[in-house]
Order: structure tokens, then sequence, then C-alpha cells
């Protein structure tokens, strides 16, 4: 009950917290004081409280849109474990659910974007939709090969079950299959190199153009869902990655909540050392990291 | 319910009365009266159908029912099953809404041709309720023939285009020369049973020297008119020219029909060879991934369903390759999930696919164009089609919560158990295939979707367009709902194949039940209904936001351009371009590009893309083109030189002399 | 009785020639051939003895050649008057005449079991055809009927030669050489092989070049496509059914030399398949719509040949597709003619959009197209499917394989020119020189009726049909 | 009696010769003319006579010899054309064929297997030669005349076989049999009139617009 709760408010709360941790991180590299750990909390106060502006040519489709999206994350939270305490609803073969989940808030997303009617927009849906197109097969590949290894059906058990052990024993694929895992986070959250949340130039981005034309309230809500989207996946990501466990519940939280942040870290420290990749090279990236899964499945068949 | 009742008698009438259902009409004068009475015949037709299915699947008596005949064929026997009436569902309901759709869509004040088209559309729907009802190979056969050319009627009646023309001689070209396989089928079955009645399930040997035959023949003629890669290259002609109930009757329930001519090939035998299973798998993954990358770069709204069709047709495939596999390795769960996943997928597409073709048909009806290009903005002319459109489009992509989800979850249970389990599960591999559909389904039906409905109007046919009829909409409507139920409520999908499945697939109950156990069924219900809830509860804050807050409005923001004009939207072309690209070696998409005529200022020119239909513009043709030059050489012996027609005759007399001695 | 048969059609032809209005004139033709069929239903009904010294007898085999002329006979003397009407400039007496001798002859040959009465009957057949092909007076049809007879009677005089081997393997056998059929297959153990070999050999070849098997069909195209549609009718249903009938003759007799019938069956099955191959070929971008009718009836010949050849079960369907051959080649040249007459012309280039034009005429076109390559419900897919599943059941998979092949192929070469034809967006009116024709009850019933029977007798064969084809087959079947 | 016979049977050897290399049309007619008589007298010399007999004698030497004969004429006078130029083989090699062709026919007449009584004659090599002539004339030349007299000659190789088994053919056979030759013949020769009407000549091989395109 209580890791239910703590699951909760965690999911809720802690999200925004890594959008600052990465700014501190960049900012730190660029050698500036940069902003406040909370700024991004700040900032969705302010604007839930904004009015909003909407374009003419825009229906109900694109008010809908943040709001399916945020509803779809949500439940995507409650079927993903954290730490090493099992999620709070689990059963067999919610994973599916949980990938067809972020299907849906991207379908959502995308037809937000079309209804505004602009063309950078459009571009900016259509980018997405492709990208995380040739982003799934890499999370199924990975799926199976984690059941396998866990020969369990629930996110929670194929995620909690994992122990340094699998590390020793299947090194190698597990090698392979964080890397996959951590492109595929990357692309996801629209991070660098595959996309720069803070440019200034439409015509680069992918994630943040199609969010253009909203304002206020939806727009919390938008980013109030990145940050939902990135603290879920960064928690299957570390949870494969580093699969520690102490029996203590409490201490598993703790160190939860310190792999997330060293997460934000690692992810900051990406986005100051890399440079954003040319729009043609994603796609070859991503199918390289379907292809270390495939690889990642292969040796653990075998 | 009366527990005595007949379901293949109740059938039996139905059929009797759709094939009838146009006949009044070419009798009565009126314009309307012949329709409406055609309509009602088929509607209250479909109710009784969908009654007796119900029936079956909740497991009433199969009595054979034999006719008197005087054909050398064995006996006309009529029967039906439990695997009948998974493909009567949605044949019914699909053939009820149709027929009402068709009352505005192709009414007989606006087309001529109503007349014919009404006629063949009873004929076609109850040809088709015949073949899942027969039980003996010349019924069958028969049966399927009536089918194909009232389909053919369908297609051309009133249609005088070119282009419609060619899709129907392809259509029945490559129907007929798909029965030509199926008439030897029907010999070798023949010769495998003694009889032409078919015959008892599991009682063929597989090992028997025409089995491999047998299995061949069923796979080109039937496979051929399921549009299973690489047959399919009659299907987007003929889906995209057809009038939109008949395309939403072709693709929601005829493909089936091919479906169910291999299932039931495949029952008549005691196992099944691995290969079949295997080569099933295969052709469907292919189907799923070619198909869908097909659609994802038409520029045409029914070619775009069309295609997509065969996407799903080849993940019904993928389902019952699965199945045979699983009956060769012994895996009654993986049988279950493959099956279970093929028959509610059988049941979804032939939901929410008429669903689509019928939105289709309004858009085509508001704007009087198919070109997704020409569209945009209908959301606010067609308020009540676009919900209903963007319903069925959710279905068709598999996402939660609508029905499309359920049948493809069968199927990733069944390979990721496979994956956990078998010590070497390829199979397994079907599971990221499948995700990489679903991820191009969503590409497509996004593109589909906003283009057309979202953005501003590209065109003044789509700035003029207006909403569909009452009559139009409220069949959408019922189809939707069915989206939305099945959706919502997936135990309900199961409960309906579950019977089917352990007859056909001879599974036990308790499989069954641990079947049910594995897949998320109730679960899913549940996140379902808290999504649901999740949004209601967002969208009431959201909206008490709004309220609360100044609400300004002005243009769509052009990042600093201000007079954005219409054709400087994404376009479908556009939008796909960059996927279909990715798919290259699975469409090879061809660049039209612009000429640049003229003098120093060259006039305005147009760019084009389109993808290529390999089988049909790279092969066929040529080939065709190829035998035609081949035969006009031999056609030089009719050259009407009369003295040496003579010699031929003597010569023939000499071969023959010579062929004895 | 039988010799009505005969004399009917005969004092028919004598009235026609000497009716002097050409307004008049065809309605002896629907007279005599009602006439014609009330007999044939009265013979079929209760057979009488053989007549003429055992010369004249209706056996089975007889029977169904004698039901499919006569019904075709009908339905074309009905259209006859209303086609006539249309061609007021020419003089009908020729025709009509012609038209009853034939009748006449073709009766002849359904009734003797005397093979040098038949020859003479055939041959009478061919001679008294030749003047109607000729029946448009121009280039063309003067130089199909050249060929046509010129063709047919080198054929028949094989065919003759043939006979003369017959009779003198019976000869050599030392019995008092003879011709009659009875005594023929009694003695056919004891016949000469060799004599009995050249003779199969040379009447397969005469009587194989008159009912237009590859490559002996040469002349098929130029006078089927030349000579007005009731007539190819005429040639299609009734002369190749005698020429058909004609061959079961020789087939009985080698049957009944029990040696002979091996090479029999496999020379048809051979000449059937070529005959297939021919017709495939030709039909593929055949822009002459008769012409591709004389070829699809290459093909259907090919296909009773083969039916023939593979003997069994496969006899029933040969003989019931011959019957459905004549009688839907019959609709399908009628309405042909009806399509020729509206248009002025007979090639796809300006025959489009039919099904605008002349909506019943093209409908009636379209279905015999249909049924005549073989899909149900009409009766020829129940004969095609009958042969080839017997082919199948024997063991014979390379002709089953072949078979289905050819068909298809041939399916597609028509659908290519019958579905522009009769589909899709009709020419300009002013790129057809005015004609006065319009559907009409006479020239729309005959085929619509024809195209009914077919439809009855693929979904609902009477009873006395099947038996009568039974009984042929059976006398096929096996040796006495 | 069989000595003359056999000589009858070498005239109509030679007349095939000399047919294959005339081109003068009323020669060749005169000569089918007389090949038909001949024929008609050979079965009075192999046969022991009888009614029959001297019926099928008389029918055939009136239609071979007098009527088909007349019929010809009347036909080449109509068309104005006195002799066939260029066949499409050569005079020179159509003889050589010929001769060949009569050569074969010995040859393979000794391999068929004759009942003893028939041994002896010549009727069997003759018929077969004849038939190859008849044939010859058919194949290569070009005026529609020509063709009859080919199919003429076809014809009484057929008889001359024939002979073998004059009894056994049924004299309203025989009868019909020539009735339909003589009715063919008839036609023939009608056709022949139109043909020159309408190509204002009787070469065949003009006759080419019946034919498959491309």
């Amino acid at each position: 009950m209580t890791d239910t709760v703590i699951h909760i408010a965690l999911a809720l709360i802690f999200p925004p917290l890594l959008l600052g941790v990465i700014g501190k991180t960049k900012a730190a590299f660029a050698g500036r004081a940069g902003a406040p750990y909370l700024q991004p909390y700040y900032d969705l106060f302010k604007l839930i409280r904004k009015g909003s502006v909407f374009s003419e040519t825009t229906t109900w489709v694109f008010r809908a849109g943040p709001l399916v999206t945020l509803a779809a994350i949500m439940a995507a939270i409650l079927l993903v474990p954290f730490g090493r305490h099992d999620a709070p609803v689990s059963f067999s073969g919610d994973l599916i659910l949980f990938a067809y989940l972020f299907g849906l808030a991207r379908f959502f997303t995308a037809i937000a974007a079309l209804d505004t009617g602009s063309s950078f927009e459009g571009m900016g849906a259509a980018r997405e939709v492709t990208f995380s197109c040739l982003a799934e097969p890499t999370l199924f590949f990975a799926l199976i090969t984690l059941a396998r290894m866990t020969k369990s059906l629930t996110l929670s058990a194929v995620l909690t079950q994992l122990t340094p052990a699998a590390w020793l024993g299947a090194g190698a694929s597990m090698l392979l299959l964080v890397g996959a895992l951590f492109i595929t986070l990357l692309a996801e959250n629209s991070r660098i190199p595959f996309d720069d949340p803070n440019t200034h130039l439409e015509l680069t981005m992918v994630h943040e153009v199609m969010v253009l034309d909203h304002s206020g309230p939806a727009f919390g809500v938008i980013l109030y869902g990145a940050a939902l989207k990135l603290f879920i996946l960064g928690a299957v990501f570390v949870n494969v990655a580093l699969p520690i466990s102490t029996g203590n519940a409490l201490a598993d939280w703790g160190i939860f909540i310190i792999e997330m942040v060293s997460l934000a870290v690692a992810i900051g420290v990406v986005e100051s050392v890399m440079a954003r990749l040319r729009l043609l090279r994603i796609p070859q990236l991503l199918v390289g990291a379907t292809i270390l899964s495939a690889f990642a499945m292969l040796l653990v068949l075998r | 319910m009366d527990l005595t009742i007949e379901p293949a008698a109740l059938l039996l009438t139905a059929a009797a009365v759709l094939a009838l259902s146009g006949a009044p009409w070419l009798v009565l004068k009126g314009p309307v009266s012949g329709q409406r009475l055609a309509a009602f015949c088929a509607v209250s037709a479909s109710l009784l159908g969908l009654f007796a299915a119900a029936a079956v699947l909740a497991g009433s008596p199969q009595t054979v029912y034999q006719l008197g005949w005087t054909l050398p064929f064995g006996h006309a026997l009529f029967s039906v099953d439990q695997l009948s009436g998974i493909f009567l569902l949605p044949l019914f309901l699909v053939a009820g809404t149709a027929s009402v759709y068709s009352l505005s869509y192709w009414s007989a004040r606006e087309h001529a041709g109503a007349r014919k088209l009404t006629l063949f559309l009873g004929l076609f729907v109850s040809a088709m309720v015949v073949v899942v009802l027969a039980r003996n190979g010349a019924v069958f056969l028969m049966a399927w023939e009536v089918m194909a050319l009232s389909g053919y009627f369908l297609l051309t009646a009133g249609q005088k285009s070119s282009e419609a023309q060619r899709a129907g001689t392809v259509y029945l070209i490559a129907t007929h020369t798909g029965t030509m396989a199926l008439l030897a089928l029907f010999s070798l079955l023949r010769v495998a049973n003694g009889t032409f009645d078919f015959p008892a399930p599991h009682s063929l040997s597989p090992m028997a020297p025409a089995a491999t035959a047998i299995f061949v023949t069923a796979l080109i003629g039937f496979g051929g008119k399921a549009g299973l890669m690489p047959l399919h290259f009659w299907l987007p002609g003929a889906h995209a020219n057809a009038p939109s109930h008949v395309s939403a009757l072709m693709s929601g329930v005829m493909l089936k029909m091919g479906v169910y001519g291999i299932l039931r090939t495949v029952m008549f035998f005691s196992a099944v060879p691995a290969w079949l299973g295997w080569l099933l798998l295969v052709l469907g993954a292919w189907s799923a991934v070619g198909g869908i990358a097909l659609a994802a770069g038409q520029r045409d709204v029914k070619r775009l369903l069309a295609c997509s069709s065969i996407e799903n047709i080849g993940i019904i495939f993928v389902g019952i390759g699965l199945a045979l596999v699983g009956m060769r390795t012994g895996s009654p769960v993986l049988v279950t999930c493959g099956l279970g996943g093929a028959f509610i997928h059988i049941i979804n597409h032939g939901i929410f696919k008429p669903l689509l073709f019928m939105g289709s048909g309004a858009i085509i009806h508001g704007t009087g164009t198919r070109e997704i290009d020409r569209m945009g903005g209908l959301a606010r002319r067609m308020p009540v089609t676009s919900p209903l459109f963007l319903v069925g489009s959710l279905a068709i992509c598999g996402l939660p919560p609508l029905n499309g989800f359920v049948g493809e979850l069968f199927l990733y249970i069944g390979a990721f158990t496979e994956g956990i389990t078998s010590p070497l599960p390829v199979v397994a591999l079907a599971a990221p295939v499948l995700a990489l559909a679903g991820g191009l389904a969503v590409i497509t039906f996004v593109k589909l979707y906003g283009i057309v409905f979202l953005g501003v109007p590209r065109s003044d046919e789509a700035s003029s367009c207006h909403e569909a009829g009452p009559l139009m909409t409220a069949p959408m409507a019922l189809l939707a709902l069915f989206c939305i139920v099945f959706g919502m409520a997936p135990p309900l999908l199961f409960r309906l194949v579950t019977p089917a499945v352990g007859s056909y697939g001879g599974v036990s109950g308790g499989v069954l039940e641990h079947v049910g156990s594995l897949v998320p069924l109730v679960p899913l219900m549940a996140a379902n209904l808290a999504m649901f809830a999740l949004v209601l509860a967002f969208g009431a804050v959201y909206l008490r936001r709004l309220r609360a807050l100044p609400v300004a409005s002005g243009s769509t923001w052009g990042c600093g351009y201000l007079k954005p004009t219409p054709r400087m939207q994404y376009n479908g072309t556009s939008f796909s371009e960059l996927a279909v690209n990715l798919l290259g070696m699975l469409v090879s998409p061809r660049r039209l590009k612009p000429a640049m005529a003229g003098a120093a200022l060259p006039r305005d020119a147009a760019f084009r893309y389109a993808v290529t239909e390999t089988v049909l513009d790279r092969m066929l043709t040529p080939l065709f083109r190829v035998s035609g030059m081949g035969f006009s050489f031999i056609r030089k012996l009719q050259h009407g030189q009369m003295h040496i027609y003579v010699l031929y005759i003597f010569a023939t007399l000499f071969v023959l002399m010579i062929w004895t001695h | 009785m039988l010799t009505a048969l005969v004399l009917v059609p005969l004092i028919g032809a004598v009235a026609a020639w000497f009716i002097p209005d050409n307004r008049l004139r065809p309605l002896v033709l629907p007279v005599v051939a009602f006439a014609h069929l009330a007999l044939t239903a009265v013979l079929l009904a209760d057979t009488p003895p053989p007549s003429g010294g055992g010369w004249f007898w209706l056996d089975p085999l007889g029977k169904v050649v004698l039901l499919c002329i006569s019904m075709l006979f009908t339905v074309c003397s009905v259209y006859a008057v209303g086609y006539l009407r249309f061609r007021k400039e020419l003089s009908n007496r020729v025709l009509c005449g012609g038209l009853l001798v034939c009748l006449s002859a073709m009766g002849m040959v359904t009734i003797s079991q005397h093979l040098g009465i038949l020859w003479v009957a055939l041959e009478t057949t061919t001679v008294s055809i030749a003047p109607l092909i000729y029946f448009n007076h121009n280039a063309r049809s003067i130089e199909a009927t050249w060929k046509y007879l010129l063709i047919c009677s080198v054929g028949i005089a094989l065919a003759l030669l043939g006979l003369l081997f017959l009779a003198y393997s019976t000869y050599i056998a030392h019995h008092e050489a003879t011709l009659y059929l009875g005594s023929l297959i009694s003695y056919a153990r004891e016949l000469n092989p060799e004599w009995l070999h050249a003779a199969s050999i040379f009447l397969l070849v005469g009587y194989g070049s008159k009912m237009g098997l590859a490559p002996l069909h040469t002349w098929k195209p130029d006078a089927y496509g030349e000579a007005p549609g009731l007539v190819g009718a005429i040639l299609a249903g009734g002369l190749v059914s005698c020429a058909v009938l004609s061959i079961l003759r020789v087939y009985q007799i080698c049957l009944a030399s029990g040696t002979e019938i091996v090479f029999f069956k496999q020379a048809l099955v051979g000449m059937g398949l070529v005959s297939m191959a021919f017709a495939a070929v030709f039909m593929a971008h055949q822009s002459d719509f008769k012409r591709m009718l004389a070829y699809s009836s290459v093909e259907h010949v090919g296909i009773i040949a083969i039916g023939l050849g593979l003997g069994k079960g496969a006899l029933f369907g040969a003989l019931f597709h011959l019957l459905n051959n004549g009688l839907t080649k019959g609709g399908l040249f009628l309405s042909s003619g009806n399509i020729h007459r509206s248009y002025g012309k007979k090639t796809t280039d300006v025959v489009r959009g039919a099904l605008v034009r002349i909506p019943w005429s093209a409908g009636l076109f379209l279905a015999g197209f249909i049924a005549i390559t073989g899909s149900p419900p009409f009766s020829p897919f129940i004969s095609e499917y009958t042969i080839i599943s017997n082919a199948f059941i024997d063991g014979r998979y390379l002709v089953a394989g072949l078979f289905l092949f050819f068909l298809a192929v041939v399916f597609i070469g028509m659908a290519l020119t019958v579905l522009p034809m009769v589909m899709g967006e009709p020419p300009a009116d002013a790129d057809i020189e005015p004609n006065g024709y319009k559907d009409q009850v006479l020239t729309v019933g005959p085929p619509l009726f024809m195209m009914l029977v077919i439809l009855a007798l693929g979904v609902w064969p009477p009873e006395f049909l099947t038996a009568l084809l039974r009984d042929g087959a059976a006398m096929l079947e096996a040796a006495p | 009696m069989s000595p003359l016979a056999d000589q009858l049977l070498v005239l109509v050897m030679l007349i095939n010769i000399v047919m294959l290399g005339s081109s003068r049309l009323f020669f060749s007619i005169r000569a089918v003319a007389v090949q038909g008589v001949i024929l008609g007298i050979l079965p009075g010399l192999i046969h022991p006579f009888s009614a029959h007999l001297a019926g099928i004698t008389i029918s055939i030497i009136l239609v071979k010899g007098f009527v088909i004969p007349s019929l010809l004429n009347d036909a080449v006078h109509k068309a104005h054309i006195r002799r066939e130029v260029e066949p499409f083989i050569g005079y020179v090699s159509t003889l050589l064929l010929g001769a060949v062709s009569t050569a074969l026919a010995f040859v393979f007449a000794e391999k068929l297997p004759l009942a003893s009584e028939h041994q002896a004659l010549l009727i069997v090599p003759a018929s077969i030669a004849t038939l190859m002539t008849g044939f010859l004339i058919l194949t290569t030349r070009r005026k529609a005349i020509s063709q009859v007299i080919g199919y003429l000659v076809l014809e009484n190789g057929i008889f001359v076989f024939g002979l073998l088994l004059t009894e056994a053919m049924p004299a309203m056979v025989e009868a019909g049999a020539l009735l339909d030759l003589l009715v063919g013949i008839f036609v023939m020769g009608i056709v022949i009139n139109h043909i020159s009407r309408e190509f204002s000549s009787i070469d065949t091989s003009r006759l080419r617009d019946l034919r498959e395109e491309e």
C-alpha cells in the first residue's frame, strides 16, 4: 500500500525535477549558473494560470490532444515498477499495453499538431510518427529478450526480477540491450542527438515544433506529459541497466531516486558533449538500435 | 430463445431473401420504393442471420441440410459450424448496414445503375452466405463464382470511367484464374475423398500424395481472393473504384472468404505439414508490412484503405500461421492465441474497415474527389462523420481502448509466450514485425485523418463539402459503436470466438481458461475505463480553466510568416514521404519530377510522388506484353494462304501416321 | 417417322424455293423448325425400331445430337425472321433453302447407322451451307466461302478414303465388305488392324477438319467471321455436332476392336490439347469478335475431344458439353449478330460500350461469354468440370493441368476482348454509320431463350436428359 | 482381264504426271476427263458384270468424263484465262516430286497387307500416286480452277482405291458420293465465277484478306 502511494506520488511530483537537473548539468558544462532546479515547476504553475490563444483553424481535436496524451501516459505510469517495487497495477501481458499506450499518446499529439494546419507542425508530426515507428521494433525486441530472461510476461516481473547476476550471466546481450534502450530513450523523448528541445529554428525540430501552437494550461499539460514520459522510460532504463537491490524497501526507493538523477545528469552530459544529428542520419541510428536489440535477443536465445 | 431453432435453416432463408432482395425492383417502377424494399429485405435478413450466427456460436445443434439436385456432383449439402459462424457475424453486420447506407449514398435518383447495383448486391451477399454454408465442392464452387461475378458487376455497373473498367477487368481475370486453381483443388479433394462432398474434419492424411497439391492450389485460389501478397495485385484497384459500400463489403467480408477457404481446407486434414504454417506466417508478415507500407504512400483515400486491407489480412494470416505452427509443435497456447487473434481480428476488421470505407464514401459524396491532397478541414464541415472516422482510424491502428487492439494483443501474447517457453522461438519474431506494422499504421492513419479532416481546406471541393445524410451516418455510427463496445469490453470478443477456437483448434477448455488468464482482457477493460475516466476528469478541469482564464483566438503561428496559404500546409504526400523513402525496397517510390519547360521563366510545373505496385506494374503487365508478342508470332500461321492450309491437313495425316510407327 | 425427319425440311426447302415474296419466305423456317422440334420430341419419347434394313435408327448418341440440332435450329429460325427484316436488300431464297436442306441433312446424319450414308449426309451439310456463308455477297465472304468449301471437301474426301480402308479391312477379314455400323462393331475384333488403324487416322483427320480441330481448323475463323450470325450459329452448333457424331461412330468401332481405341483416345486428347492451345493463342488480342467466337469454337471442340479421349466418367461430360457448346454458341452468335448489325462493324476499335447502345444484346453477349468460359451457374461449367475432375481421378494430372492453364489463358484473352466491347464508354454516334437496328423481340428473344435454357441446364438438368447422356456415354464406355 | 486393267492404271498414272507438267488449263481439264472415263471403265474390267456395276460405270463416265469437265470449261471461259502462270512451285520441281511420290507409292503399296487376289494388281500404288498428285496440284497451283482440278484428281485417287471393293459400296452410297461430288464441283464453279467477278481474276493467292494481322 505504502509502496503504491510512494509510487504514485513520486511519479506525479518527481519528473519535472529531472528536466531541472538536465538543465543544470548543461549549464554547468557551459559554465553558466543556469536556471534553478525547480524552474520546470515554476513554468508549469505559470502556464496553468495563463490564458490561451487558439488558432481559428483548430477544432476540438486540438484541445483534446494533450489531455488524451496525458491520460495515456498516466495509465502507463501505473504499469511501470520503480526501484525494485512492483508496479501498482501489474498483470500478464501489460508490457504490450504499455507499449501501445505510448502509441495512443503519439497518435493524439500528432493529429493535434495537424489540426493547426501549419506546415511546420505537420512536418514535426511526420517526423515524430516516423521516428517512433522505427523505434517500435527495438522496444519489442528488448521486451522479448527481457521476458525470456525473466520467464515472465508482466512488466513488473520483467523489470524487477533482473539482478546483477543477469550482467554476469548474459553480459554481452545486456550491454547491447542497454545501448539500444538508451538510444530509444533519447529518441522517444526527443533529446539530443535526435532533437534539440531548446533550439529556436523550427525547421530542425521534431517534438517541440509539434506543440508550437499550444498555449496556456494545454501547453503546461504537454510539458508535464513530456516530463512524465522521460521519467517512465528512464525508470525502465535504469531498472534494466542497474538492477541493484538491497532487501530494504526504503533503501531501494532511495537508490532508485539516485539512479534517476544520475540518469538525468548522464542525459545532460550527452546533450552538452554531442551535437544534434543531421535529420537524415536519425533513421540510421534508430535502425542501428534495432539491430543491437535483435542481436541481444539472439544472444539470449542461444 | 427457442433452443430447437435450426441455424442452418435460418441462414438459408436469409440467403434466399438476400438473393431476391433486388429482384422486385426490376419490376417496380418507382425510383425509390424498390430500393427501400431491397434495403428492408437486406436488413431483416441480416437480423435473422445475426441471430442464427449468434446461436451457432452459442453452440446450438449443427444440422446438415441436403437439397435435391440433379447435378452429377454428389449431394448438395449445407451446414453451419462455429467456424462458419465467425465469418457470418461480420458478413450480416456489414450487409445490413451497407444496404441502408446505399439508400442515400447510391440513391436511385442520382445513379442510373442503382437497380443493377442493388440486384447484384443481394446476390453477392447471399452467395457469400452460401459459400460459408456449403459442404460440397460443387456447391461451394458455384456460390464462389456467383460471388466473384456479382462482385465484378458491383464494381463496374454504372461506372464508365476507364480506370474503373480496367480495375474490374484485372479483378475478374484474377478471380477467375484463382477459380481455376479451386477447380483443381476440389477435384483433388474428390480424388482423396471419393466424393465431391466435403471430407469429414481431420479425415485426410497430410501424407497423402495429393495433399501437397491440395494445399498449394488452396493457397493460390484462396490466397489470391484474400489478397495475400504477392497475389494482392487486383485488390487496390478493385476496392478503390467500387462504390464505397461495395468496397466495404468486399474488404470487410469478401476477402475473408479466402481466409475461410484456407481454414476449411486445413480442417480436412488430420495434421498440417510444417511448411504450410511457416509459409502462411511469412506471407502474412510480408503482407502486413508490405501492405501498410503501400498504404502509407497512397494519395487516394480508398486506395489507401484498400492497401491497409492487405495489411489486416496479413495480420490475420500471421495468427493462422502461429496457430498452425502451434498445432505442429504441439503447444496449445500458441494455437489458441493464434486462432483467437485471427478470429477476433476477422470480426474486428469486418467492423472498422467497413466503417472507414463508408466514411470515405461520405467524404467522396461530400467533396466529389478521392484525392487526399485536395482535402483538409473537413472536420468542421462534417461534424458527425469526422469523429466516427477517428474511431475507425484508432481501431485500425490497433490502439487501445478500441477493438483493433484486442486481436493483436492475442498475437503478441502468443509470440511472447513462445518466446519465453520454446527452445528456439523463431515464432517470437512475429512480435517486432507486428510492432513495425503497427507503427506504420499509425503513420498512415494519422496522415489520412489529419490531412483529410484537419487543417484548412486545400481546394474548393473541400471547402464547399457537406455532411452526409442520416442514412449514411447512422450505419457508420452503429459500426463505430461496435468498435467502442468491443474495445471497452474485450472479454466479450473472446467469449464470441472461444467456442470456435475450441472446436477448430481442438483445444481443451482448460487451455482456453489458461490463455484467458494469460491475455489481460479484464485488466485491459479496467485500464480502458480508467483512461476514459481520466480523460473525462482532465477534460472537466481543463474546461473550467478555460472558462476561468482569458481565451483569445488568432491565426496559426507561421513562425513569423504572416500570410500563410492553405497550399503551404503539409499534405499527405509530404507527410508520408519520409517513411515511404525509408521503405523504398518495399514500395519503390517514383519521383515524377517537374519538367522545367519554357524559356527563361519556366511555367508552373507539378511534382508528383507515387509508390509502385510492383507485382502488377513491374511483373504482370510486362509479362502480358511479352506473351502478346510471342503469340503474335505464332498467329502468323493463320496467314490466309489456302494451299498451305491444305498442307497442314496432310502434315497432320503424316504426323499421326509417324506417331504410331 | 425417321424418314419424316429428313423429308419435312426438304419439303420446306422446296416450298421456300418457290415462294416468290422475300418477306413471307422466312416464315417457312419457324414453321418447319417447330414441326421438326415436335417430331424430335416424339422420337425421343418413344424411339421407332430400326427402318430401311437397319440403316436408319436413332440411338442415344444420335438423340443427343438431334436434340441439340433441333433446339438450335428452332431458335435460329425464329431469329431469322427478325434478322431478315433488316436485310431486305438481299434475296433470302438461297438462305432459307440452304438452311432447310442443311437441316434435313443434319437429321440424316443423326439417324444413319450406315457410315456411307453418314458420309453422304455430312458432305451434303458441307455443300448446302457454302452458299449461306456467301450471303453478304462481298469479297471477304466469297474468300471465306472458297476456303471453307475447298478445305472441308479435301477433309471429307480423306474421310471417304478412310471409309474405304474400313470397308477393305472387313474385306480382308473375309466377310463381305460392309460399312453398316452394327456389323462393323460386331466384326470389330476380327478386322485387319493395319487397315483399321489407317482408317481411324484418315477418318479422324477427315471428320476432324469438318469439326475444326487444330490444325485443321483454318477455315473456321474465316467462315464464322464472314457468315451472318445466324449461319455462324448453325455452323458452330449444328455442323460441329454432326462432325462430332461421325467421330463418335468411329470411336464406337475402335472401341469394339479393343486395340485401336488406345491410339484413338491418345490422338483425341492430343489434338484436343493442341486445339485449346491454338485457340488460347489466337484469342489473345483478337480485335474481331466473330473470329474470336470461331476460335472459341475451336477451343470447345478441343474440350469435347479431350473428354472423349479421357473416356470413363469424362464421356458424360463430353456429350453434355456437345449440347452445351451448341446451345451457348447459338446464343453468342445470335447476339453478336445483333451487335454487328447495330455497329455495322465487328472490330473492337469501333464496337465499345455496347451495353449502353443495345443493352439486351450486349447483356446476352456478356452472359454468353461468362457461360462459355465455364462459369457457374451455366451448364458449360457442369460439363467442363466433369471432364476436369475425371481427368484428375484418372491421374492424368498433366492433361488436367494443361486443360486448366489453357482455360485460364483463353479466359484472359476473351475477357480482354469482350469486356471493353460491352462495358465502358460507347463511341460517339458520329463514328457509326446510321443503320436502323434496334433490339426487338424477334432478335433478342431467341438468344435470351437460349441463355435461359443454358441456365436451367446448369442449375437443374432434367432427369431424362441426364439419363440420355448416361446411355450415350455407356455406348462409348465398354465393348459390347 | 487384269493385264488390261493394269495398263489402264499405268495410263492413269501417266496422266497424273502429264497434269503436273501442263500449264494449260483446258488441257488439264481434258486430262482429268480422260482419267474419269478410265475410272469408269475399270470396274467393268475387274469385277464380274452386274446391273449395279453397269449403273456405276455409266454414272461415273457421265459425271467424271463429261458433266464436270464441261462445268469447268464454262468457268474457264467465263474467267477469260488460259494457263496457270507461275505456280507456287515450278513445273520441273512438281514433276520431280510427282515422280518421287509415284515411286514411293509403289514401295509403300508393297508393305500394305492386301488380300491375296489384289496382290498382283497396280490398284493400290495407282491410287496412292493419284492421291499424291492431287495433293501436289492443290498445294502448288494458284488458280482456283487448278485447285478444283487438284481436288478432282484427289477424288479420282480415292475412286481407284474404291475399285478394290466396288461391291462393298451399295449403289445408293456410290450415287450419293457422285452426286455430292457433282454438286460440290457445281458450287465451286459458281464460286469461281464470283471470285473472278470480285477480284477480276481467279488467282487464289489474291484471297488473303482473311488472316490474323500483325
